[in-house]
């Protein structure tokens, strides 16, 4: 066996300079991608599709943060935008950042290009249902741009019965959107469930996947069995508007607190549809640039499974206030607070990860130790949330939407960026700029606290969110918010240019310029058409010691002598070999 | 309800994860001639197993209209209803989309779905029981007197 | 490689590139995709999928569900009185059709497993007809109501807000008690809008039987397209008989007057309108009348019926318009499995998608298993 | 000293960095689960942020320094920071579950105020029918909201008392507090209803002992020096006419528009007529089901006992003023106090602002 691992290694490592023929190479002309079945192809143009919605919801959120540089006397007193392009403009930056950016960003568009690599496939099991989800979203997305050109939207992104029904803007066009966005998202999640169940090559057991994989797995799970429930309450949301069925409105008899059951139902496992895949990223960025074996890998397997199911016992602790029961309010804090517990697993393995390892500060890693900062305080911010007794306090305040923009902003967002700086040579064959890189993350970092962390005050102090208008005593707040939001975007322009500029004149990438372990690592960068050109060798993903760093290449590569021992190392502490599934 | 001789095997064989499949196509190919109605991949329904269900199920319609429109049995209604459709939806799973012959991967992702949705409906109602007073029910309590 | 199968072996082979034993595994066979290693890993990998696909169905259905439940819980008598406008027959005959070309779809499933052509694309024109059967039953069920004025709360007039607002604009009837049908208006109106559906489903199955058959002696190379007009043609000659056969049955119920239909009971209505009489169906105490006392008989007649009729109504359409929504899909995907039965696609290694949509459609079965008794049998 | 209190520890009672002052009995319980969450929670980022920042020193790559060989999993290890987080967030979610119980359990004696939202404004309804934009409560009592919504969900809110709860069309819900300090503070509209959301608020005022009743009564007075039209324009605001009736093209459109009402013949669905004069308006707003309008639904609520007669006075003014034709005629009618207290001065300085979201005019007379 060894001798045979042997020359295959020599078959697959680091060739130093991309092959000629890579799935970019691989077909020319339009058509070539418009007709792709290559996950790695879909994979980019989601990149694409994602950052241009991420790009149209910046520019909305920093045109919302300009307008409240100054408090407003009266409803008619008007600074940069009335009031009701004030209500469009958080709506809008709401709607599109949650349901174009942030659903499908982690998996949709880096979960396409790495999971099947890294499961060692060829592909994902359906690709044309892959690419049908694409092609959904684009619809979707069309949907939103006819939705902007046809009267907006101002029911906030939650869509809220009765004022959704009753309002002028185009609520029925976002509202179709939305819903065929849901079905790009579970076809993406179904075909990632199929793919890790049945398409994982001979060695490549349950335990032996790397963690991003898990994650993407959990969010898989939670996509496929939530957002049909978005589904149907958005398609009954269109049928109460256009002809009245009256299951939601008030004014017929509907009852406007079950459509936040049924919103919720699905929306908050989607705030696990968004980070859980955060947390597999930073997962693997963690063991990588710590150069070392990822500890409890189980425990943090498991966790992310754990997150996925109890996110779905939670959704009504958004309603504590909304008229809900005194029971169900208990119930569902309780079950909130246990959600807590796997998260938190999570963080202290991360740190244990890094104890006694060699930390490198390329920029994954900056946004992953920033992600670990931010990402806490979002977390901990969730506990007076949980909290019955402060949460009416806290609710609908300017204090919710510091949290969750920490928990999807200081965490999704800046997993997303660290993952694309970490995968940026894989994809595109060429290395960024790692000083500007460096530099965009510290900005970032900086950036965002500045912009929210005094949203966590003035929310403390009852100043309620979605306000256009505010009282004079916030008024320092919201200026350092608003300058912090500038730094945000500023950060974030220098990370887009440290990227690009890597495209055209980054230095050729190896295979591996990490030295990470996972299989991804071991085909070349960018990839061949169909992923690799030999076999990839299957071993324990976070088996980092056994690659070393060869000058010469520029790029890291197995230490051979030590492969045979290493095996049988991996088969003690993976006793699963034959769990299967 | 009647054994099939054949499903015995293919059902112990289903339980076969991915990564030996092979071996089981060797084994299958093996049997085949045991067997008249032999596929290669998956587990073939009898003809005296579709008619049984179909008629089961017909039966229990009958039952269940005859219950619903001549008896009247207040809350029970419903439970018995809802009983009789359950027999009902569990032949249609287990024989029509033969899960009882599939992989256990797939009776549990469905199981899975009947689970989330309980979860959904049951605590959605469990607050629904607790809500608050209607206005149109108080306005009417103060127009009546 | 591949067919060693120990899990532990350290090395993956997802090209298949290296020796094949078995013939299954020919990579030039025509339905076997790239990415798949074997049949076998093709049939289970489509299988889990579509299984992931039906949790999804079964989610998007729980919402339908939960709507039901939590507005029967809140408002039994709503149901309680709505039910006797629902008509028990034509359920029951639309649930026989349903469970029938449910057997249909698994024979369907078995032929192909065996390789029967002629029995599996027999199976699959025989559930395509009763799918359309169906449809045809619930389109005589919808103009009924429509004309009985049993409509969802948003488009009938008589849905009032609690806090006194109007409801939904667009009335599709008007109030006015003159113009409102007496019993034999409405069967007129009913028959008349049966006729007109019936002729053009008619005009529609005849034009494209004779696309079908001309495509299929003029250009034999394009049957699947002949198949697809052909499954059309039968659809709608499907949709006629349907209505056909709801009417034969509302006749046969009203000489014998067992169920109290839709139309019969405005009739009722009336008469207790004309003798100016307590409404048939009072309301539950706290419902309803509340201005019943001050009230001219006309009114009187209308507020008898429970306030949020209207939303049962409209959880009935939704219901039962979202069932009949994938029942459309599935007759969709059947002309799809019927036009690739013709051209010989199928064979015992790759009768995957047969397999497939004969789950999604035992699925759609099972949706009406419950929706049934739920809408139809609760009184 | 004060940098450290504003941070952390606060006197009790006193706004913090965090809080903003107490001024019910609930918001000490609140509070005290805000601290113990806030304290757990700075010690755990304490911890986690010290690691953090300790490993990314002392383990940063460099020369001389490689990575060392450290187990891959520590159960003991693991299972120990599993459950010692488990056990405090019990601590946490009993503390939170006792405090909502307080504030979702209304005590028997209490003092009830009607609240009536719509887009964008707030009624407040007192127990002698006295109905104002501001909520005006007495200091120590007991007070119970009951609350509806007009239109679109909306969320009251009072910082300093530490409540808040939706209203939702169609439904009653309940909010009860005990004022502990007198003062004027914000009262927040926090469920998003659409164009002026962030304008719909108002102010609480907590008045001494004593004071509530007097409020009340000067309100009265109030109404009763207005002159009837404008008392009556401020009626139809307050109370809901505009949502069915409409005037000067904007209101409900279910009702008759009042620049019909007075003056014309009307036809009814009995099939009798009628000229609308006074006291067809009159027999209209007490008795509403005895002639509907042909054309209209019989939707109208009756407003037997809700109004007074000055009231009901200005009301009739209001609607024989909506016609053109009768206009100068009402103003001429209805030149006097609602009231009728005494001729002469009828003052148009009124204290009640019409129904508009901006209680600013009204607030400095407290």
């Amino acid at each position: 066996m060894a001798t045979i691992l042997e020359t295959r290694h020599a078959d697959v490592m680091p060739l130093g300079h991309a092959p000629q023929d890579n799935y970019l190479t691989h077909g020319r002309g339009f058509l070539s991608w418009a007709l792709t079945l290559d996950h790695k192809r879909i994979g980019v143009m989601y990149l694409c599709a994602v950052c241009s919605a991420f790009l149209l919801g910046g520019i909305f959120a920093m045109l919302l943060r300009t307008e409240l540089l100054m408090p407003k006397n009266g409803p008619e007193d008007v600074f940069l935008f009335t009031r009701d392009a004030y209500n469009q403009l958080f709506t809008l930056h709401g709607a599109i950042m949650v349901f174009l950016f942030i659903i499908p960003g982690i998996p949709a568009a880096l979960g396409n290009f790495i999971l099947p690599i890294m499961l060692g496939a060829k592909d994902v099991a359906f690709p044309r249902l892959n690419l049908c989800s694409f092609y959904l979203w684009l619809v979707g997305a069309l949907f939103f741009v006819l939705m902007l050109v046809t009267g907006g939207l101002d029911t906030g992104w939650t869509f809220y019965t009765p004022y959704s029904t009753s309002t002028s803007t185009a609520v029925v066009t976002a509202v179709f959107g939305a819903f065929i966005l849901g079905f790009s998202s579970i076809f993406t999640g179904l075909n990632f469930i199929v793919t890790v169940h049945t398409m994982r090559p001979p060695g490549m057991t349950w335990f032996r996947m790397p963690l991003f994989l898990w994650a993407i797995y959990s969010t898989a799970l939670v996509q496929v069995l939530a957002t049909p429930v978005l589904a149907i309450t958005l398609l009954l949301l269109i049928a109460e508007r256009t002809l009245g069925i009256g299951i939601f409105d008030p004014a017929l008899g509907g009852d406007p607190v079950l459509f936040q059951h049924f919103f919720w139902f699905y929306s908050h496992p989607a705030v696990y549809i968004m980070i859980l895949p955060a947390f597999g990223v930073i997962s693997e960025l963690i063991t990588t640039f710590s150069r070392k074996h990822i500890f409890g890998y189980r425990f943090i397997a498991y966790s992310s499974v754990a997150i996925a199911i109890l996110g779905f016992l939670v959704w009504a602790h958004h309603m504590f206030v909304s008229g809900q029961s005194a029971i169900s309010a208990m119930v569902f804090s309780a079950i909130t607070f246990t959600i807590s517990i796997p998260t938190a697993i999570k963080i202290f393995n991360w740190l244990a990860t890094m104890y006694k390892g060699s930390i490198s500060y390329a920029t994954p890693m900056c946004y992953a130790l920033a992600f670990i900062f931010l990402f806490t305080i979002g977390g901990l911010t969730g506990l007076p949330l949980g909290t019955l007794s402060t949460d009416i306090h806290l609710h609908d305040t300017y204090f919710v939407v510091a949290h969750f923009h920490y928990v999807m902003m200081g965490g999704t967002l800046i997993a997303f960026l660290g993952a694309l700086f970490y995968w940026w040579p894989k994809m595109f064959g060429r290395m960024y700029h790692e000083r500007l890189g460096q530099i965009s993350a510290v900005i970032v970092f900086l950036g965002f606290n500045a912009t929210f962390f005094p949203q966590f005050i003035m929310g403390a102090k009852g100043m309620p969110r979605r306000y256009a208008n505010y009282l004079p005593e916030y008024h320092a707040w919201h200026v350092a918010s608003t300058i912090g939001a500038y730094t945000l975007g500023i950060g974030l322009v220098i990370a887009a240019i440290a990227l690009i500029w890597g495209l055209y004149r980054g230095k050729r990438a190896p295979a591996n310029p990490w030295g990470s372990a996972t299989l991804e690592w071991q085909c070349s960068s960018p990839p061949p058409h169909n992923n690799f050109d030999a076999p990839p060798v299957v071993g324990d993903p976070y088996a980092i010691h056994q690659l070393v760093y060869d000058p010469d290449q520029s790029a890291w590569v197995p230490r051979q002598e030590k492969i045979v021992e290493s095996e049988a190392m991996l088969e003690r502490h993976t006793d699963a070999g034959t769990t299967g599934h | 309800m009647k054994r099939f001789p054949q499903c015995g095997c293919v059902a112990s064989d289903d339980r076969t994860n991915g990564s030996n499949r092979k071996q089981r196509n060797v084994f299958m190919a093996a049997h085949a001639h045991d067997h008249a109605e032999y596929n290669p991949i998956g587990h073939v329904a009898s003809k005296p197993m579709l008619l049984t269900v179909f008629f089961l199920l017909v039966g229990l319609t009958a039952l269940t209209i005859w219950q619903g429109t001549q008896l009247e049995l207040g809350t029970w209604e419903l439970i018995i209803v809802l009983v009789i459709a359950t027999a009902k939806a569990s032949l249609v799973v287990l024989f029509f989309m033969h899960l009882r012959y599939d992989k256990p991967l797939n009776v549990f992702a469905f199981l899975s779905s009947l689970l989330f949705m309980s979860l959904f409906i049951g605590l959605t109602l469990a607050d629904a029981v607790n809500y608050q007073p209607e206005v149109s029910a108080k306005e009417e309590d103060a127009a009546s007197p | 490689m591949s067919a060693t199968a120990d899990p532990s072996t350290a090395t993956a082979d997802p090209h298949g590139t290296a020796g094949h034993g078995h013939g299954h595994d020919d990579h030039h066979e025509p339905f076997l995709a790239h990415h798949f290693e074997s049949w076998q890993q093709q049939f289970d990998a489509g299988k889990l999928g579509v299984w992931a696909f039906l949790v999804q169905e079964v989610l998007f259905f729980s919402g339908l569900f939960c709507a039901y439940a939590v507005y029967r819980m809140l408002h039994p008598e709503v149901f309680e009185y709505a039910d006797q406008f629902l008509s028990v027959p034509h359920g029951a005959f639309n649930t026989v059709v349903l469970l029938f070309s449910s057997l249909t779809m698994a024979w369907g499933v078995r032929c192909a497993m065996l390789g029967q052509r002629n029995g599996l694309i027999g199976c699959l024109a025989v559930t395509l007809f009763c799918a359309a059967l169906f449809l045809g039953v619930k389109a005589y069920e919808y103009s009924e109501k429509y004309h009985a004025q049993l409509i969802w709360a948003g488009a009938d007039p008589l849905t009032v807000s609690p806090s006194g607002m109007q409801a939904g604009a667009g009335h599709l009837l008007e109030l006015d008690p003159e113009k409102r049908a007496v019993g034999e208006q409405l069967e007129e109106r009913l028959a008349s809008t049966l006729h007109y559906l019936e002729f053009g489903m008619g005009v529609v199955g005849l034009l494209t039987l004779a696309a079908a058959v001309g495509i299929y002696y003029a250009k034999p190379e394009r049957i699947g397209l002949a198949v697809v007009f052909g499954a059309i043609s039968l659809s709608a000659i499907a949709i006629v008989i349907g209505a056909m056969a709801s009417m034969g049955i509302h006749h046969m119920m009203h000489a014998s007057g067992h169920e109290a239909t839709a139309d019969s009971e405005a009739e009722a209505a009336h008469m207790a309108e004309a003798e100016d009489e307590p409404p048939v169906h009072t309301a539950t105490p706290g419902t309803a009348e509340i201005a019943g006392s001050t009230h001219g008989a006309s009114v009187k007649a209308e507020l008898s019926r429970p306030q949020r009729l209207g939303t049962f109504f409209g959880i009935y359409y939704a219901m039962t318009g979202v069932h009949a929504l994938h029942i459309l899909g599935g007759m969709v995907v059947l002309t799809w499995l019927l036009a690739r039965a013709v051209k010989g696609h199928f064979t015992p290694n790759y009768f995957g998608p047969v397999d497939y949509v004969g789950l999604y459609w035992h699925l759609v079965d099972l949706v009406w298993i419950y929706l049934f008794p739920l809408l139809y049998l609760i009184g | 000293m004060t940098l450290f209190r504003l941070l952390a520890l606060p006197a009790a009672g006193e706004a913090s960095l965090w809080l903003p002052e107490q001024a019910s009995t609930v918001a000490a319980s609140v509070d005290e689960a805000w601290w113990l969450v806030y304290w757990v929670s700075a010690v755990f980022f304490a911890i986690i942020v010290v690691a953090q920042v300790y490993f990314m020193w002392a383990y940063r790559r460099r020369a001389g320094w490689t990575e060392q060989k450290t187990a891959h999993h520590n159960f003991p290890l693991e299972l120990t920071w599993s459950i010692i987080p488990s056990l405090i967030i019990v601590v946490m979610f009993v503390k939170g579950f006792l405090g909502f119980l307080d504030m979702r359990m209304p005590p028997a004696d209490t003092y009830d105020i009607t609240v009536v939202a719509r887009k964008w404004s707030w009624s407040f309804i007192y127990p002698n029918g006295v109905v104002h934009p501001e909520l005006h409560v007495p200091v120590d009592r007991n007070v119970k909201l009951v609350m509806s919504s007009d239109d679109v969900i909306h969320s009251l809110f009072v910082p300093v008392f530490r409540v808040k709860q939706d209203i939702v069309p169609g439904r009653y819900n309940y909010l009860w507090f005990n004022a502990t300090k007198p003062g004027t503070y914000d009262l927040e509209c926090t469920e998003y209803c659409g164009t002026n959301h962030s304008e719909m608020r108002t102010k609480t005022v907590v008045h001494e002992p004593g004071g509530m009743e007097r409020w009340l009564e000067d309100r009265i007075e109030d109404i009763m020096k207005m002159p009837p039209i404008e008392l009556g324009t401020l009626l139809y605001n307050q109370r809901g006419c505009s949502q069915c009736h409409m005037v000067d093209g904007k209101g409900g459109t279910v009702g008759p528009k009042f620049e019909q009402t007075f003056g014309n013949r009307h036809q009814f669905t009995d099939g009798s007529q009628a000229v609308g004069d006074e006291n067809y308006i009159r027999e209209s707003v007490m008795n509403p089901q005895a002639q509907v309008r042909t054309g209209f639904p019989p939707t109208m609520p009756t407003y037997k006992g809700l109004f007074r007669e000055a009231e009901i006075r200005g009301l009739i003014a209001f609607i024989k003023s909506q016609n053109p034709k009768f206009k100068a005629e009402a103003e001429r009618e209805y030149a006097k106090p609602a009231g009728e207290t005494e001729a002469g001065d009828a003052s148009p300085d009124s204290d009640l602002p019409d129904g508009g979201a901006n209680g600013a005019a009204s607030a400095d007379e407290n």
